[in-house]
């Protein structure tokens, strides 16, 4: 068995070598799919990943009673921070509001009309941060139910708005990555084809001198392999040449610094890999089947 | 000048050592296959090969072969003989199941080959040495390694392949072109590839389709002798040929088709129909 | 000359058809790339458009004097709207400021701090919609120096990284769409040099039994365009399946009404025919090339 | 009963109309060239084909022609004999610049092929009808395609080639199989597509590579009076074969090669030396 399949791979890596112009061909083409696949599917994780950081910034926030005491604020706050769906919790003191209030507004360019006041208008508040934003409503509906919280800011329906649109490019994003996909599985399943019915004749006089199925096929099969893993070393090699800018692009872009690139780039080199071996094997053993079966 | 006479063709030198060069589990396996079929021959209820009826009809219509009956025995010595188009190679396809006859039975060593399953295929052609007409050699692959996959498919030990395809390219006089790969040969260095593969791998049945057309004389009466040789084993040869010198010079059985007929099935006789 | 090309014509038709396998799936590699270029190319447009629509709502806004006559704002109003830079002019007044700015309070759920006031306290405005946004510095500036100006919105700087990101987003589409382009070049080529290779030996023949370069050529590269008239017709046939869904998507996502269907589809039939046999004809050209030079 | 004798060979009975069946101009053609051959023929000083000094090293290394002379003055008929591998497929190979000789000059009619520029390979080829060992037909190409290729090429008109076709496929009994792809054919079938081929076009020379290697002998004559009939209308013909009985009966002039050298060149000689 184990002889049978170091043969089979010595025969791959001749057969490979052998018909130098056709097997290139196919591991250019390979390695070019794999590379956009790659591609698409750093774009998705980048775009996941801004997505969520934009996520993340959505907060409730509730207006204290202005006759709310110090203690039933920490004993809220801490109720709140106690919830599952509650990341955390901060507390804005009237100061602190007006200070801000005005801040916004000069950035904005606008008058502000605080300063025709006597007297700080602006109510205390709390800001939620949450772990999901679609849990909005349930954190929104615990602190209007607390005896202290004067109002909430009603942003739910702003929240749908912003998950919809998160929702449309996630979906887009798969829908493209997805597509993509199909399209290289297809491209290299084709090439690899081609390859294998421009030898066709080869595996007809196989046949007639008697060779098993299983003895014309793993050759095939792992010539598909080696195809994969070139064409897949191609396109990680690539990847390396272009991580640097890339990187910088997707900081830039997707304004995302926790990505871990760690553990992206073994996701990549699992995934490149894998499509590329897979692919092959795969190609080969059907492109191949397709003589054997007759 | 040039050396007239300097070319020695190898086969010559090595005929006598056909059977000792041979290792000594194969020497033992011909001499018990010549010893048990000596006994074969004598019984015809098991021929080696047995077409009944047998009629071939080609996709676009042509009938290529009509109610062929044929049986050989075991250690049979045959040719075959007929004008171009008759059907030789045609036959030649139906015995190691390259086509499928329309109608009748062909079957060899015992079993029918219209019914063999798909996958005993391999198993059955293993067991003939083909000499087929347009060589089918493999182009990506050396002279030494065309010959070697004939033992490569058999599942021949990796030590015993290299002496015994070295052996069979002396016989047939290519030791030089070892390393070149088919499309470097000449048209009869690329037969006597062919002829090599056939013979290596020790088959019980060696079936070769015109094997000296691209020859000059003197080597095709050296691969002749050689098939007589085998033949002389035990080995039973089917050989398809226009050269009626050498037919009717042997004077062995001869089986003449002509536009699919079998027209002529004598033993002893000779290229042209003598009457 | 017309015989010669229609003989080759034929030629290449019975080409095709004999080694159908072959350029069958040739064509379904060239129908697959050319989907994806158009479908890059969709996403592409559609992203600019989203750019341009958004770059347009860019506006300057300066407040007036509350001393500023009507007829002075007249002047004032149709001196900006000669300025080539300017796309429109309209003129806020105080009630309709008051009433926006109350009802942008209620939208986000804060205090209505007018009400603690007893007169309106807001300006009359100039809102000036731009025809490039990168103007905006030129129209703030040209504001700024009429006296009846009381002061002007400092946008600048938010347009500038307004600016920013949409040319990054440009950026990044037409990087993308440039690399799938060339990818998508080299698998065509690719793809049919495997199908030319596979046919070397009857190239070699021809030109043993005496045919001529173009004699061999012509036939191989119609037969390239072929492929490519077959791959861009089905490439266009899955895009007009899909049509309805995609338009759909994109007025959805982009938020983008103004595109013109009608060009769009003309630019893309255009885009995926001519990519199509322009890359057969090279790909055959180049691929039988290397077989007749040596 | 099959039906005996019940093939005729097209090729016979067409033989009276080789030249009545030929359109006028081709006709004219031919017997011009005849006419204006004939002074040719009788100055050795432009002869059809010169080879000075002709040696060829294969990129292995291989040698397979050394130092060969040789001239053939226009109308001649030459046999290429020598045993398997002695340097006869290479030798044409220069003559139509699928090789190019390693030294030494090859002179086809005038011109010097290793000097020529390679976009007039082809109308040098488009001269020579040649007969490949191994056939070359185009695989995708039905045998009527493959004969027409080699009239398309020359650019001849459409009205004409069809004719043409019919005429040298009836000659050489391929009509029924005109239709059919090589892959369809048998061996025989093959090769004389591929001399119909190499006749279609009305060449100046002829050259045959083994053309009966795959013929009976019937057949096998029939061609080789074809050949002779070409020959005497002025055609010029080189035969590379192992058919010592044909070389030895026809007693035309006989060029042996043996491991590349020129060991024998004479004219009214037989297959083996004489002495
Ligand atoms: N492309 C090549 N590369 C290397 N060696 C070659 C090549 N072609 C032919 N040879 C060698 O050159 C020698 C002469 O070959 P050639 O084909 O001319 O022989 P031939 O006289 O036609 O023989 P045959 O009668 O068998 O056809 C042979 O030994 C062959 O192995
Ligand atoms: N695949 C095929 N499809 C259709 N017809 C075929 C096919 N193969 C062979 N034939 C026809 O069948 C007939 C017999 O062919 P076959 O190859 O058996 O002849 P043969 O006796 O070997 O002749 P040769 O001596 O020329 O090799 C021929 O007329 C041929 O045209
Ligand atoms: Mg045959
Ligand atoms: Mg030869």
């Amino acid at each position: 068995m184990l002889s049978f399949v170091l043969f089979s791979l010595s025969r791959a890596w001749q057969g490979f070598w052998r018909n130098a112009v056709m097997s290139l061909a196919a591991t250019a083409t390979m390695g070019l799919m794999l590379l956009m696949l790659a591609g698409f599917w750093i774009i998705q994780t980048g775009l996941l990943a801004g997505l969520q950081f934009t996520e993340q910034k959505v907060e409730v926030v509730g207006y204290l009673q202005p006759n709310a005491q110090a203690n039933q604020i920490e004993v809220l706050q801490s109720r709140l921070e106690a919830m599952p769906e509650v990341a955390s919790v901060a507390y804005i003191d009237r100061d602190i509001a007006l200070a801000r209030f005005r801040a916004s507004m000069t950035a904005q360019g606008r008058e502000d009309l605080t300063r025709y006041l006597d007297s700080n208008p602006l109510y205390a508040s709390l800001e939620v941060k949450l772990v999901d934003p679609s849990n909005v409503r349930a954190v929104g509906d615990a602190m209007r139910a607390d005896p202290n919280i004067r109002n909430v800011i009603n942003i739910e329906d702003l929240v749908d708005r912003v998950l919809t649109v998160t929702n449309i490019l996630r979906t887009a994003g798969t829908v493209v990555l997805v597509v993509v996909g199909i399209i290289v599985l297809f491209i290299i399943v084709n090439t690899i084809r081609l390859a294998v019915v421009a030898r066709a004749e080869e595996i007809e006089i196989m046949r007639l001198v008697g060779a098993s199925d299983a003895f014309i096929r793993w050759p095939f099969v792992f010539e598909g392999a080696f195809v994969g893993l070139l064409g897949a070393l191609l396109a990680l090699g690539v990847l390396a040449a272009v991580a640097d800018p890339i990187s910088g692009f997707m900081v830039d872009f997707f304004r995302v610094l926790p990505l871990q690139f760690g553990s992206l780039t073994r996701d990549l080199v699992v995934l490149v890999l894998g499509a590329g071996v897979g692919l092959g094997v795969l190609g080969s053993w059907l492109s191949v089947r397709t003589y054997l079966i007759r | 000048m040039p050396p007239i006479g300097g070319r020695t063709i190898q086969a010559s030198t090595a005929e006598p050592n056909l059977i000792t060069a041979t290792p000594p589990s194969t020497t033992r396996s011909i001499r018990s296959r010549v010893l048990g079929r000596s006994q074969d021959q004598a019984s015809p209820e098991r021929p080696l090969l047995v077409l009944h009826d047998v009629t071939m009809r080609y996709p676009n219509g042509k009938l290529a072969l009509r109610d062929v009956d044929l049986v050989i025995p075991e250690g049979d010595f045959v040719f075959l003989v007929g004008p171009s188009g008759a059907g030789k190679s045609t036959l030649i396809k139906l015995l190691i199941r390259d086509e499928v006859a329309t109608r009748g039975e062909v079957v060899l060593d015992g079993q029918d080959l219209a019914h063999l399953p798909r996958r005993q295929v391999p198993r059955i052609r293993r067991k003939i040495g083909i000499v087929f007409q347009d060589f089918k050699l493999l182009p990506s692959k050396s002279v030494w390694e065309n010959v070697a996959f004939a033992l490569e498919v058999t599942g021949t030990p990796r030590g015993r392949i290299g002496p015994a395809v070295d052996r069979v390219l002396a016989l047939v006089g290519l030791t030089d072109q070892a390393q070149q790969v088919p499309s470097q040969l000449s048209g009869g260095e690329q037969q006597r590839t062919a002829i090599a593969r056939a013979l290596v791998h020790d088959p019980r049945l060696i079936i070769a389709d015109e094997p000296t057309g691209n020859l000059d004389p003197l080597i095709s009466w050296e691969i002749l002798q050689l098939l007589l040789r085998i033949n002389e084993l035990g080995v039973t040869v089917m050989m398809a040929t226009h050269n009626a010198e050498v037919v009717t010079a042997l004077r062995r059985r001869v089986v003449a088709l002509e536009e699919g007929w079998v027209i002529r099935d004598e033993v002893g006789g000779a290229y042209h129909r003598e009457d």
